[in-house]
């Protein structure tokens, strides 16, 4: 075992129990947000990974919160099924746009979420026999997985802190297959790696699909820790939340989404003692990292290490070989 | 060079994420206050924390507050929540859990309110709140508690006295701002100008963020009113519809009952064009008290000062007196009955009474005085107060 | 006398190297060209003498003064202008604007009226449509335009980067003549081709790049009879 | 109806001529540096508080201080370049998000420095014209007409001017553009200078028609977002174009419809646009 597990292990086992040790349900309502939104920014980073920025992701966060608010307070539906059923309309939104939407690239995609995203707020907002309106819904049901009811915030937070590292996992399973290397390519040179052979579209709608599964259940998760779902919590804001974690992070590995979240997300608290200088800070903050952080705390990791594993030319021979074994 | 700053930026954010988390002193009575301190909405909500702070300001300096033979410096903490739900919820968990507090003032806005209610009740934690929505006071909460009227409050009596003294108007449009407060306020208008026998002509609502309201104002112009109701609209973008009703040629009154803010409104729609308009009004500016917490006020936020800091000031010496009384700045449920029981109360500008029962089937609402405002040579005038019952 | 001197250049793109350590001499007054296959480092030869592509190592020396980091505006003041590779006309702006842009630095507009005829001179055609936009003109007028407005910043050198390419033959002769007159009026030229038979005919002296590497250099007299390069470059290509 | 029809068309006409100031910056800076500049409606917000301070609080004349206020914001528009944007050319990620910090740290210091209420000054010009019953606020016919000046001038830079050119070039083709001695990091100063310039103007104009508040940049700026993406991004001529429609059918179906659905339509036309032809009514396929 080398010194670099048993830190890891460590940091692992300190991650998960310090809320039992430290008794503040303050603390450990900041970790629930932490892991909460690692889980959307993770579902993020597989968007800009293919070089795709959503901005809708707030608001399909936001289907999937609602998604599961009404299931459990109009249906009846225990929790479960309707935490999955809020992933599964992450998933659905993206399967049924994706053949569309992805058709567009760069900044026109970015626009073209921005606009999906705000009519879908909008829609929150309107339709309020469904949605409930600016108010929107209130009161729905905690967690209860196999008949224990996460009223404990520690109990939450092991249950956000499961659904991220999750996620994470999947992330990293994801980039280590063939579908990584051809996410990577097409991200870089649309071209070539078409005329490899690649089905990108094909390709694109799967990660979306993935991507709307987790931000749906980000969603899902913030319905019943929280108990409401209002619509201003899914604006695009939320997207740019979730992108400015990748950014601060750094988008060239799923751990920079992690950090960003770690990061970014105590910050207001960190900040509220400055009053109304708080959002002040908040952007002067914002600038700094971007000026002299580009590539994020990832970045800095890795011109530390020197390490250029995803170097272009390596990435297009992944690529090529994987062409090979088929 | 680079990397060294780089990692001296990581130590620095580590630092000030010890640095912000400080123990509380003894003999020190902490209560919180939540609200929009910046961005939108923050011009109302400063008026939650300015008030609070001007009381416990004016006790702070006379010695302290006495109860039960220990004198406390009372600390408000107070907590920005941005005028938005999930960020309440934050604010709150960090007063009750952090901070420890028993007190809470705050939050505004319907969505924060609705989203903090359920903790208050929860962990008894008693609660002075602001917000519209009569979704608040619903479901016979025990510790949550509205210290100022809303439209559902005054309107009444301010469409009463525009029933007297313009017997001519038969036809009224209504304008709100297309969120909650308006939607729940336009409501109690509708039934309150029907009440009194008017023929609503029009209920229009528009985006808070509008500032264009040509077109808006042809379609009203079209329904020929006598009179437009400006309702909960926020007083800038109210002066701004008068004024192009009126550049439009709008002829008819103009009336908005909801919400405090005449040099606002004039100042948007000019002197001549907001002549005459009917207002409803928070706080009589004339009282000499107003303007020495203008002066408070200045110390701690830059001017002007919002009306809404009239009500919490009343409310936060309201709720020290019923720790003086209770004679306890732990045990919640006996100050709260101490400060059910001490109504009527005097504050500020008349008496104040606990009510809504009809409204609300609780007693949860403080009623205070309604003032009737005109708008006469860019000045608010009042000419009448209507005592509560 | 040599107006431009490249020594030991070399260009990198990340880990792939497109020139390696080339040494050339470029003679006032004279026609030089480049000769070489589909990445052999022609083009980026030619970016690093309009200033566009960062040199990784080696120098460039030119009329006695190192001109190594020049940016390219700086070269095209200094009177170093390239007509690149694919014309790169601004296809949204009229053939007169382009011709304008052209004389963009600062000495190069004082004589902006008395240039332009004269470049009206060489292409009668572009006077024709001088108000059409670029982007609507065939191959030919295209390129046409693309030395003309090279030629409207006064340079001293003039460098072309592959411009007989996509052209019809008949246009390619005419093009041809032209630069031969343009080198009269005392402008050096350096012309990169893979088109090897007009070049070497063109040319007074040539550099042959194989993957970056100078494989060859002489007279084109020499050239144009070298066994390699009539089997590598003139063989069944008969331009 | 005839009326009602002028009207609605008067009504879409002014609207359409701020929109045009606000999204031809905004389609200027994307064309060139490919940065969404997402604090474009803090320039405008910036531009308004210019007027507050130098015609409201100060008293100076009204269109000496818009011509103050509005350089002002061109030279912030430079420096926010200079310093903080220069670094991201290309990445257009890194770009936009830099640009959403610098509109959310101006946001709050103005929110600091003036207060988040909503502020008045008085108007320079009042009255309305009545023209056949159709009424046009007069304050409004000397922002319609400094804004079509300022919009002639700009045309007739950019079609003539040695830097409007200049201009053109680098957004078309902006390796081709460095080879005619062109400095691109000048053009992108230039350009991120005139457009935050023109929102500062827009700004200015409208500070004494509406209020002033930190946060009045938001609509404009999302306004800009809707014509440009309607128009073309980095289309000139389809900011125009842009600009008159969205003025239009604004006019239109707020009038008849209310303003939800206007802007509902709006976002509507934006996801057809941009699922159909993403170039935009004016823009070339890329």
């Amino acid at each position: 075992m080398t010194m670099r597990s048993v830190l890891l292990a460590l940091g692992f086992v300190a991650i998960v129990v310090w809320p039992f040790l430290v008794d503040n349900t303050f603390y450990t309502h900041i970790g629930v947000s932490v892991w909460m939104f690692t889980i959307l920014a993770l579902s993020m980073n597989l968007m800009l990974r293919m070089g795709q920025l959503s901005l809708a992701h707030g608001a399909i966060m936001g289907l999937g919160a609602y998604t599961a608010a009404l299931l459990m307070l109009r249906l009846d539906v225990p929790f479960l099924p309707a935490f999955i059923c809020s992933g599964l309309v992450g998933a659905l939104v993206a399967a049924i746009t994706g053949p569309v939407m992805l058709r567009v690239k760069g900044v026109y995609f970015v626009l073209l979420t921005f606009a999906f995203g705000e009519i879908i707020v909008l829609m929150f907002i309107d339709w309020v026999s469904l949605f409930g309106g600016h108010n929107g819904i209130f009161g729905v049901p905690r967690a209860e997985l196999f008949g224990f009811v996460l009223r404990d915030r520690s109990y939450s937070y092991l249950f956000a802190l499961g659904l991220a590292a999750l996620a994470y996992l999947i992330l990293r399973w994801i980039y280590s297959t063939e579908t990584g290397a051809v996410i990577d390519a097409l991200h870089d040179d649309e071209d070539l790696a078409r005329s490899l052979g690649v089905n990108a579209l094909g390709y694109r709608i799967g990660i979306f699909i993935v991507s709307g599964f987790m931000a749906g259940i980000a969603g899902g998760f913030y319905a019943s820790y929280f108990t409401f779902v209002t619509p201003e919590s899914f604006t695009f804001w939320t997207a740019v939340d979730a992108l400015v974690m990748n950014i601060l992070g750094g988008i060239a590995l799923p751990l920079g989404a992690v950090i960003g979240a770690v990061m970014l997300v105590p910050l207001p608290e960190l900040l509220r003692d400055s009053q109304e200088y708080q959002i002040l800070f908040y952007g002067l903050i914002l600038i700094f990292f971007l000026k002299f952080l580009p590539d994020g705390v990832v970045g800095v990791i890795k011109s530390l290490s020197t390490d250029s594993s995803r170097s272009l030319g390596k990435r297009f021979m992944k690529i090529l070989a994987w062409r090979q074994v088929k | 060079m680079r990397k060294s700053i780089q990692a001296g930026v990581i130590a620095v954010a580590g630092l000030a994420a010890f640095g912000s988390f400080q123990a509380s002193a003894d003999e020190v009575l902490t209560i919180g206050v939540v609200s929009a301190l910046e961005g939108p909405g923050s011009e109302w909500g400063r008026g939650v924390d300015g008030g609070t702070r001007i009381a416990a300001k004016e006790i702070n300096e006379a010695g302290g507050l006495t109860v039960n033979g220990t004198t406390y410096q009372i600390r408000v903490r107070s907590y920005d929540d941005g005028y938005a739900a999930a960020r309440a919820v934050a604010a709150v968990t960090r007063l009750i859990e952090q901070d420890r507090v028993n007190f809470v003032l705050g939050p505004l806005g319907s969505g924060a309110a609705l989203a903090v209610k359920p903790m208050y009740e929860e962990h008894g934690i008693l609660a002075l709140v602001n917000s519209y929505t009569p979704e608040t006071l619903a479901d016979n909460p025990q510790y949550t508690y509205r210290v100022l009227p809303t439209t559902a409050e005054y309107v009444g009596p301010i469409v009463g006295w525009i029933n007297e003294n313009h017997p001519d108007i038969q036809r009224v449009a209504i304008i709100s701002p297309n969120d909650q407060t308006g939607w729940d306020s336009q409501k109690s208008q509708v039934a309150t100008y029907e009440e009194f026998g008017y023929d609503i002509v029009g209920t229009e609502l528009f985006e808070r963020a509008t500032r264009n309201f040509q077109p808006f104002v042809t379609r009203i112009m079209a329904q020929q009113p006598d009179l437009i109701e400006l309702d909960t609209t926020p007083p800038g973008t109210a002066g701004l519809i008068i004024r192009q009703a009126r550049e439009m040629g709008y002829q008819g009154m103009f009336s908005k009952i909801g919400g405090p803010g005449v040099p606002e409104i004039v100042d948007a729609a000019g002197k001549e064009f907001a002549e005459g308009t009917v207002v409803y009004v928070a706080a009589d500016t004339e009282n000499p008290k107003y303007a020495e917490m203008e002066e408070a006020y200045a110390e701690i936020y830059p001017p002007p000062m919002n009306a809404f800091n009239v009500f919490f000031y009343d409310a936060a010496h309201m709720l020290f007196e019923a720790m003086q009384r209770a004679g306890t700045v732990e045990d919640v449920e006996a100050v709260r009955a101490e400060l059910l029981a001490m109504a009527p109360y005097e504050g500020m500008q008349g008496t104040l009474v606990w009510g809504g029962e009809e409204l609300y089937g609780n007693n949860n609402q403080l009623q205070t005085p309604t003032f009737v405002g005109l708008i006469q040579d860019g000045k608010e005038v009042i000419v009448d107060r209507i005592a509560v019952e | 006398m040599s107006l431009i001197k490249l020594e030991n250049l070399c260009v990198d793109y990340g880990p792939i190297s497109a020139v390696k350590t080339l040494n050339a001499e470029i003679m006032n007054g004279s026609i030089t060209c480049i000769l070489g296959a589909n990445g052999a480092g022609k083009s980026s030869t030619l970016g690093c003498l309009a200033g566009l592509v960062p040199v990784s190592s080696g120098r460039i020396i030119y009329d006695g003064q190192d001109v190594t980091s020049h940016q390219a505006h700086q070269m095209v003041s200094a009177g170093v202008t390239l007509a690149p590779e694919g014309r790169r006309l601004f296809p949204g702006l009229t053939v007169y604007e382009n011709l304008r842009l052209g004389a963009y630095t600062g000495h190069a507009r004082e004589g902006f009226q008395e240039q332009l005829e004269a470049v009206f001179g060489y292409f009668p055609r572009l006077r024709e449509r001088r108000d059409q936009l670029a982007g609507s003109l065939s191959g030919g007028e295209q390129q046409m335009c693309a030395i003309g407005r090279a030629l409207m910043s006064r340079p001293r050198v003039l460098l072309l980067d592959e411009p007989s390419l996509g052209l019809a033959p008949k246009i390619i002769v005419e093009v041809a003549k032209i630069i031969r007159s343009i080198n009269k009026t005392g402008i050096t030229v350096l012309i990169v081709e893979q088109n090897a038979k007009l070049a070497l005919q063109l040319s007074s002296y040539g550099y042959v790049l194989e993957t970056g590497s100078l494989a060859l250099e002489g007279p084109c007299k020499d050239l144009l009879h070298d066994d390699h390069i009539r089997q590598a470059y003139l063989g069944g290509t008969a331009a | 109806m005839l009326q009602l029809t002028i009207q609605i068309a008067v009504n879409g006409l002014t609207f359409g001529l701020i929109y045009i100031l606000m999204a031809l910056g905004f389609t200027l800076i994307f064309g060139i540096m490919r940065v969404v500049n997402f604090a474009h409606g803090e320039f405008y917000m910036v531009g308004a508080i210019g007027i507050l301070l130098l015609f409201g609080t100060l008293g100076f004349n009204y269109y000496l201080s818009i011509v103050f206020a509005v350089l002002c914001v061109g030279l912030l528009g430079v420096i926010v370049e200079r310093v903080l944007l220069r670094g991201f050319v290309g990445r257009e990620l890194n770009s936009m998000i830099m640009a959403l910090a610098v509109a959310i740290t101006l946001q709050a210091l103005a929110a600091i420095l003036f207060g988040p209420q909503e502020q008045s000054v008085a108007r320079p010009v009042t009255g309305v014209l009545q023209v056949a019953g159709v009424f046009i606020p007069r304050d409004r016919i000397v922002v319609g007409v400094i804004a079509l000046a300022v919009l002639i001038a700009f045309y007739l830079f950019l079609r003539y001017a040695r830097y409007g050119l200049a201009m053109r070039a680098v957004a078309q083709d902006p390796a081709a553009a460095a080879l005619q001695g062109i400095r691109p990091g000048f053009i992108y100063s230039l350009a991120f200078g005139v457009g935050s310039l023109l929102a500062g103007l827009a700004g200015a104009l409208m500070a004494p028609v509406y209020t002033i508040s930190p946060f009045m940049g938001d609509v404009p700026m999302m306004m800009a977002f809707i014509v440009v993406i309607l128009g073309g991004l980095g289309s000139i001529p389809g900011a125009v174009v842009g600009g008159l429609l969205l003025g239009f059918v604004e006019s239109l179906f707020s009038t008849f419809f209310g303003s939800t659905i206007a802007t509902m339509i709006a976002f509507g036309m934006v996801v057809l646009i941009l699922l159909f032809k993403p170039s935009g009514l004016m823009g070339r396929a890329q």
